[in-house]
């Protein structure tokens, strides 16, 4: 039995147990409620030839049961494995419980995964059906049917380009639906035992089967339970005070437990409606149109989001953006406090109100957000100056934590407790664990029953009393708020014995959008140096508003302002650091700006542009060495390769600069 | 049948007996018509010279007539001598050329040839305004004589009737075919001549030459504001001078499409068709409608016309092409 | 900015082609109404309704008239007043043959006898197009000013030779002639202008509209694609002179309450198309906004000396007036061809992506 | 119930005819000539096109290209030879009644309703399917409006198959030009046509624009059966494209054959040389 803490917002633990308690066993169960209490409520909803289409609870059962009945035609038996692949389009999320009600587990697949990678999932989960979009992923699955011994059935969405396939084994799922359909014709009482089937479902057998890409290795298949899922989604909404009047639209993929869990799980629990965008590119109008009122969306999305307002003013006249800067910035002064309900003098709040009007309510009309009562974001950390932004301007932006193995939430932030650095409290029924390596383990109802047919993985990930270890670092602060620095393998320690996280150190200092890429040495070290990347559109635009003369990236990198306006942004981060205990000893001391670009090409980063440490401290070595001694310049002389493909060398004197008003704990201590 | 018969002797041989009958009448109907055809002429060669330069309908040329004759007058008016007025005149159709072709047309260049005519319908509001506004609404007499035309008229004996010409109108006609061979000359014997009509076949070509579209509008409607002084002082010395010009002036249109939009001979020719055709119209036939049909002659004939030949005497059918 | 449409999403064909798919636009829409139809005739004085809003409505539903041929379909008519003429005339006469006629009737029945002359004169457009069209719609307005002068049977032969309005009573109550009260004539005008507007916006986006617009835009097109232009043209002279014909024989009967042919000369038909050219060829709105404009700036001129006690004549204030609105269409034509509901609709656009500058 | 409705819930031409050697004829050009004022645009011309096939038509500029399309939707009229469509021969025909017949085209230079969206001018190419007069057009209820919706919905079949969804409300004068290309498409589409005629529908495009187009164009012809008639300069393109080519010089006819016979007649390499030198 898990040790229960304390629920987030104080209320005794006891109420949970009884709500845990009335908890349905499986999602096909939800779907028959839903069906029921929500009839006539808008269940899904799909933007198709210019037109939002909907299908209410009633509808969606109706629909989803012929799908169901029809595979059953097919012979799926329960066990079997069924790939999903594809965007999201309410046929493919009907699939998931069509075939969970058969006892089936379907099996979500990264639709542009390329076929090689998409192979191996099929192949390791032994896929029995494939639920494809449209004629390319029947394709690609065609192309490897040779090698995949189990798969039976491709049945496909989009009838396009689909007239001239082998009719056996390549279905319409139009088709499927008929075959169900027909079955009833022949036998009405299908319809009964197919919900009395339904009711057989264990909670605790195997629900979905969500493929992790891992950055290393193969794709380990995640197992996760009805309950797993069921108890998560009910703590999730509870903790959100969702309800059936929810909207969201869903757009992340498939194949992410993210979108798993907010876009069926949560939605089946707590009967709100999901809406599918039309196409791909279409997803900022199709928000727009729909407003959601829960919506999630990875750190990526919100900075391209600003970063097309911020170009989109720069058009706007030269009134209008003052209005709007001016506006912003009242926001940035005041709006926390007003989202938090914290007390604002009067003129603020009417400043603020202003504001509102002119600028934050039409900006979000334009967002799509004007309804959103909780937006989420995770996965990678968040800029702070971003997440600001959006809370400043009355969205209830918050950051969580989460793990595929968890079924997402492990931490996620109360209403009025947000802080851009943390990643908030334990969600309900979680319990948090650091170790002494800083790593960050947790244990919850959620957790996963194992990794599919890799039993080596789930018990290094997984203890025997069920604790699992995230593999990222961290520490709950003095609000008890978890704090994420680093991978935890990547998690070093100075020779003062303090800790030294560089992705952490990494990304506080690219949260400045003169930066383009940072490295951060200091494992076996002194003290922390950093190569600092300019980001070169951003600088030359700096540069030119201040008259700065440059001929080439080698000269404005060595530039005295450059290194001025970086020492700044250093400054500050320092200052950050100081004020957390854990890291205040990772303070950097001293830095210098790269004379080129890093650049991939060159093999300094990767094609997905995440830089190659072990590269650079081979190829840069001279200049590492430099930063940890006195050298105020070092020569450096780099081969690269020319856009056109030639190489050649880039021969330049690099400036090393140490930190002004640079302390750590010890020599604050000994002042 | 019997009802029938009146009638069609009414339309079809009632009228041509009635011209055998006083043949001097009827030469004096056509001598009316034909100074009038030459009035309705002139304008339509101020149409063409900007219709061919510019493919701008010019729907104020009606105005302008007006315009320069009101301003010549009150130049006099205003103790002015007449010759001086004469050349001041001038020199306001110039600045009002140039003005134009800033104000208005540069800044529609290669805009639709709808867009184009409702500018000019635009710039006639103005300049009728202003004309008003000015030179007050009342109508002025020309001053004729003082330009040195004779006010008097000569008789023709003839056909045992007397056919009167007015030296005015003499006048009037020996100084429109001037005017023609004129600008028959300056369009193919002038450097700027040839440049205008370079515009009128090319646009490219013509710049291409190294003459400013610009100042070829500029002296364009020059031109034709001198063609429009010209005509103002013609009939400003057979009626009055005054806005109700404007309206009559309109029967240029109609001449137009007789005589096609780009071609000099067929204004000429159409004017005299139009002003001929309704005088003899309203004299031998508009008694049997009731009288006025001057009023539409011109425009029923064009429509006409149009109908089993869209392209005007002289344009030449074109081959549309997808 | 105060466009915010997230959340308006639509779930049929019908409401994604709504006339006003935009909340905000219907909420407008209603409050306009609701002051024309409510507000208005209790608190207008009756020189403002008189003078002011019934000439608007009249031209405004002219100008609808003129916009359907020319903005829609593509062929430019001079010859407006001629047919709004028609219109009074066959209205005049139709109350002489027919007395006890409701008065609602026959001001629509008149516009279908200058719908058969607007087709008519819309035989020419089968052959000719543009400038040379333009002439013939002028000898239409010629032909027809003259028709109103010679045939004195369409004036029952009176020596003024005006055509009188007779009085004509709806429910009682005395909608033409000399008492009929202002707000009566208002209301009549306003409801009559209303649902014409309704029915032309619904011609405009089936079938027939859409032929007109495929032969404005590219006219062998539209014939390769089935439309027959014999149809096409025809149909919006007799829809376009329709318009005209019932706005003609309102303004006889609801504003002027006698007419001489000179309410139907070549003036007024270049007055409504300035309207359509100011107000916007193309655009519904745009025939409002035009006939506003053009309507009510000449008064809000006149009204200015006496306001400022200066002693200027109300004619030199006339040719000011035909000097701004002459400007102003040559102003229109350089900086917007579009007109006013083009500006309308840039500002409306600009009022949806704000604070953007445009969509995204 | 109306007819409308019926027409529309049949999706395109639900034939699915490839061309073969038995595939019946669908047009035949039979000695047909056309002068414009004593110049010869065309000279005693023959070709077929057979139900079901994409037929290209090349030749160097000035060969006679559009002009025979022209011919063949009725907007010139030949002086001379016969044309035959359907088993049905026709001395004049007027433009409107080829459409009414099921001949759509495209043309060389986009011939858009600017005036218009990319939706409406797709709508204006069911012109001829719509049959609601004027007075249910003026109420916009009932009949009137469920054709329109019927229509609609058809239409929205075609901006999904021409992946046009995101310019659906957008004005065409604006698109770039390889999107408008695509509205004209639909715009034929929308006619559903038993013979489609594209007259370069690839001119003036990008590489990737010109695949879309191409898949377009084979879908067109392998999903619903139409029966396609085509310019094209680009002679990879028309390889690709094409079951058989009729090459064109000077107004006359030259080489007719499959891609490959052409490609490997000596007339057509002349020809094409002559252009080149």
């Amino acid at each position: 039995m898990n040790k229960l803490v304390e629920g987030h917002d104080g209320k005794p633990v006891i109420d949970n147990h009884a709500r845990l308690a009335r908890a349905l066993p499986s999602f096909p169960h939800y779907l028959l409620r839903n069906a029921e209490q929500f009839r006539h409520q808008v269940a899904m909803r799909h933007k198709d030839l210019g037109i939002w289409r909907e299908w209410t609870w009633a509808n969606l059962l109706v629909e989803i049961r012929r799908f169901s009945l029809g595979l059953a035609q097919l012979g799926l038996q329960p066990g079997d494995k069924v790939a999903i692949i594809g965007n999201n389009r309410p046929r493919l999320y009907w699939t998931f419980a069509a075939v969970q009600a058969l006892g089936g587990v379907p099996v979500p697949v990264y639709a542009d995964s390329v076929a090689e990678e998409m192979n191996y999932v099929l192949d390791h989960a032994g896929i029995r059906f494939a639920v494809c979009q449209d004629q390319e992923q029947i394709d690609k699955l065609l192309s490897l049917k040779d090698s995949l011994e189990t798969l039976e059935y491709l049945i496909y969405d989009e009838p396009r380009g689909m007239r001239s396939y082998d009719t056996n084994s390549v279905l319409a799922f139009d088709f499927v639906q008929r075959l169900g359909e027909q079955a009833v014709e022949r036998d009405a009482g299908l319809i009964a035992s197919w919900s009395g089937d339904i009711d057989n479902i264990q909670t605790d057998s195997l629900c979905v089967m969500l493929y992790t890409s891992g950055t290393t290795g193969r794709p380990k298949g995640v197992m996760l339970s009805y309950r797993n899922l069921i108890v998560t989604c009910l703590n999730a909404n509870r903790f959100d005070h969702l309800s059936q009047r929810e909207q969201t639209i869903a757009y992340l993929p498939l194949a992410w437990v993210g979108d798993h869990v907010f876009s069926y799980g949560q939605s089946y629990v707590a009967g709100y409606c999901v809406c599918c965008p039309e196409s791909p590119d279409t997803v900022t109008s199709d928000r727009r149109e729909i407003a959601p009122s829960y919506f999630f969306a990875p750190p990526r999305v919100f900075e391209n989001l600003l970063t097309s307002i911020t170009v989109n003013m720069e058009d706007a006249s030269k009134v209008k953006r003052g209005m709007f800067n001016y506006f912003l910035k009242v926001a940035n002064k005041h709006g926390e406090k007003i989202l938090n309900r914290d007390s604002v003098n009067p003129a603020a709040a009417f400043m603020y109100g202003l504001g509102k009007l002119f600028v934050y309510g039409p900006l979000k009309n334009r967002l799509g957000m004007s309804k959103v009562r909780v937006a989420y974001t995770a996965g990678e950390a968040i800029g702070p100056d971003i997440f600001r932004f959006y809370r400043s301007l009355g969205i209830n932006l918050k950051q969580l934590y989460g793990q595929t193995e968890a079924s997402v939430y492990i931490t996620a932030q109360p209403d009025g407790e947000i802080d851009a650095n943390t990643v908030g409290t334990p969600s309900i029924d979680v319990e948090i664990d650091i170790a002494d390596n800083g790593e960050v383990l947790y244990r919850s109802p959620g957790v996963f029953l194992g990794y599919y047919k890799n039993e080596q993985a789930t018990n290094s990930t997984k203890t025997p009393e069920g604790w699992v270890h995230t593999g990222d670092a961290g520490f709950i602060d003095d609000a008890g708020h978890l704090r994420i620095i680093d991978r935890s393998k990547d998690v070093g320690k100075l020779n003062n014995g303090s800790l030294f996280p560089p992705k952490y150190i990494e990304n506080k200092l690219k949260f400045f959008a003169d930066i383009k890429e940072v490295v951060a040495f200091g494992d076996g070290r002194d003290y922390v140096a950093v190569f600092v990347n300019m980001d070169l559109t951003a600088v030359a635009n700096w540069a030119e508003r201040n008259n700065i003369v440059y001929g080439s990236y080698q000269e404005l990198a060595a530039h005295p302002r450059v290194y001025e306006m970086v020492h700044d942004h250093i400054q500050k981060v320092n200052e950050d650091l100081a004020s957390e205990s854990r890291v205040a000893g990772a303070q950097i001391k001293r830095f210098l700006v790269l004379h080129k670009e890093l650049d991939a090409d060159d093999g300094e980063l990767t094609r997905t542009q995440k830089v190659r440490r072990s590269f650079i401290v081979e190829r840069y070595g001279d200049l590492i060495e430099a930063l940890y001694s006195d050298k105020t310049e070092q020569f450096v002389s780099t081969d690269v390769t020319f856009e056109d493909g030639r190489t050649g060398s880039i021969e330049a004197n690099v400036i090393l600069a140490t930190v002004d008003g640079y302390r750590t704990p010890q020599m604050q201590e000994a002042v | 049948m019997e009802a029938l018969m009146p009638a069609l002797d009414a339309v079809f041989l009632a009228p041509f007996r009635d011209m055998v009958s006083l043949p001097d009448f009827l030469i004096q109907v056509i001598w009316e018509g034909f100074v009038s055809g030459i009035l309705y002429a002139l304008i339509a060669l101020g149409f063409v010279l900007i219709y061919k330069a510019s493919a701008v309908f010019n729907f104020a040329q009606g105005i302008m007539v007006v315009f320069a004759a009101l301003v010549l007058v009150s130049l006099f008016d205003m103790g002015v001598p007449a010759w001086i007025a004469l050349i001041l005149t001038i020199g306001v159709m110039g600045i009002l050329a140039l003005t134009i072709e800033r104000v208005v047309l540069r800044k529609l260049v290669n805009q639709h040839e709808a867009i184009l005519l409702m500018a000019t319908i635009g710039l006639t509001l103005v300049l009728k305004g202003a004309g008003q506004l000015v030179f007050g609404g009342e109508p002025k007499t020309m001053i004729t004589e003082e330009l040195g035309f004779s006010t008097g008229s000569s008789d023709w004996e003839v056909f045992d009737g007397i056919v009167i010409f007015q030296h005015i109108d003499i006048a009037a006609a020996v100084i429109a075919i001037v005017m023609v061979a004129a600008l028959g000359v300056f369009f193919s014997k002038t450097r700027i001549g040839r440049a205008l009509r370079a515009v009128a076949d090319d646009h490219q070509a013509a710049l291409s030459v190294g003459i400013s579209l610009n100042q070829i509008w500029a002296i364009v409607w020059f031109a034709s504001g001198i063609v429009a002084l010209v005509t103002g002082i013609m009939w400003g010395a057979r009626s009055d001078v005054s806005f109700a010009l404007e309206i009559i002036a309109l029967k240029a249109l109609a001449v137009l499409i007789l005589g096609g939009f780009t071609s000099i001979p067929g204004a000429i020719v159409g004017g005299l068709i139009v002003g001929i055709g309704e005088k003899l119209f309203e004299v031998y036939w508009g008694p049997l409608f009731g009288g006025g049909v001057e009023a539409w002659f011109a425009y029923v004939l064009a429509l006409i016309f149009l109908l089993f030949r869209p392209q005007g005497m002289f344009g030449e059918r074109h081959i549309e092409r997808v | 900015m105060f466009y915010r449409e997230a959340g308006q999403f639509k779930t049929t064909y019908a409401d994604d082609q709504a006339l006003l798919p935009i909340a905000q636009d219907r909420v407008g829409l209603i409050i306009v109404l609701a002051i024309a139809f409510l507000v208005l005739p209790i608190v207008a004085s009756d020189f403002f309704l008189s003078s002011i809003m019934i000439p608007f409505l009249v031209f405004a539903l002219a100008a609808i008239g003129l916009n359907i041929l020319m903005g829609y379909a593509g062929q430019l008519s001079l010859g407006t007043g001629a047919f709004m003429g028609v219109g009074a005339y066959s209205c005049y006469k139709l109350t002489t043959i027919f007395p006890d006629l409701n008065i609602l009737i026959v001001l629509l029945l008149s516009g279908f006898f200058s719908a058969g002359v607007g087709v008519v004169f819309g035989l020419p457009s089968l052959r000719i197009k543009g400038l040379y069209l333009a002439i013939t719609t002028l000898a239409a307005q010629f032909f027809l000013e003259w028709c109103f002068i010679r045939v004195g049977w369409l004036y029952n032969y009176n020596d003024s030779g005006a055509i009188e309005v007779p009085q004509r009573e709806l429910f009682g109550l005395a909608v033409t002639g000399p008492h009929a009260t202002p707000e009566t004539r208002y209301l009549i005008i306003l409801t009559i202008v209303a649902v014409m507007t309704l029915v032309a916006a619904n011609v405009l986006r089936g079938r027939i509209g859409r032929s007109w617009m495929m032969i404005r835009d590219m006219d062998i097109a539209a014939e390769l694609m089935g439309v027959r232009p014999l149809y096409a043209k025809l149909s919006a002279f007799a829809f376009s002179s329709y318009y005209c014909g019932v706005a003609g024989a309102l303004m006889v009967f609801m504003w002027l309450g006698s007419a001489e042919v000179e309410a139907f000369d070549i003036n007024h038909s270049f007055l409504v198309l300035f309207m359509v050219i100011i107000g916007g060829m193309g655009s519904l709105t745009g025939c409002f906004m035009g006939a506003a404009f053009i309507w009510v700036l000449p008064v809000i001129l006149r009204a200015i000396p006496p306001a400022f006690e200066l002693d200027i004549l109300a004619a030199t204030m006339e040719h000011i007036s035909s000097i701004i609105i002459g400007a102003l269409i040559i102003f229109f034509l350089i900086v917007e061809p579009h007109g006013l509901a083009r500006l309308w609709r840039v500002g409306k656009e600009k009022l949806r992506t704000w604070p953007f500058p445009y969509a995204t | 119930m109306s007819t409308a409705l019926d027409e529309v819930q049949t999706p395109l031409n639900d034939n699915t005819a490839v061309a073969s050697e038995a595939a019946p004829v669908l047009l035949s050009v039979d000695n047909v000539s056309l002068s414009f004022g004593g110049v010869k645009a065309i000279s005693d011309i023959s070709f077929n096109i057979l139900k079901g096939e994409v037929r290209a038509i090349i030749g160097p500029n000035g060969a006679g290209k559009t002009s025979m399309l022209n011919v063949i939707n009725g907007f010139y009229h030949p002086q001379e030879g016969r044309i035959s469509y359907k088993g049905k021969t026709r001395k004049r025909m007027k433009p409107h009644q080829a459409a009414a017949s099921g001949i759509a085209r495209t043309f060389q230079n986009v011939a858009l309703f600017s005036g218009m969206s990319t939706l409406d001018n797709i709508m204006s190419g069911r012109s001829l399917k719509m049959h609601r007069g004027l007075i249910w057009q003026m109420l916009h209820v009932g009949p009137a409006r469920n054709e329109e919706i019927a229509h609609r919905q058809f239409v929205e079949g075609i901006i999904d198959f021409l992946e046009i969804a995101h310019i659906r409300k957008q004005p065409v004068g604006k698109l770039p030009y390889g999107l408008q290309k695509r509205v004209e498409l639909g715009r034929a589409m929308a006619m559903q046509p038993e013979l489609l005629l594209l007259d370069e529908p690839m001119a003036g495009m990008n590489l990737e624009e010109k695949e879309d187009m191409s898949r377009f164009i084979l879908d067109l012809n392998s999903e619903f059966g139409t029966t396609i008639a085509l310019i094209e300069h680009d002679m990879g393109v028309v390889m690709d494209l094409a079951d058989r080519v009729v090459v064109l010089d000077y107004g006359q006819k030259i080489a007719d054959g499959t891609p490959s016979e052409v490609q490997a007649n000596q007339n057509v390499i002349d020809a094409y040389l002559g252009v080149a030198s």
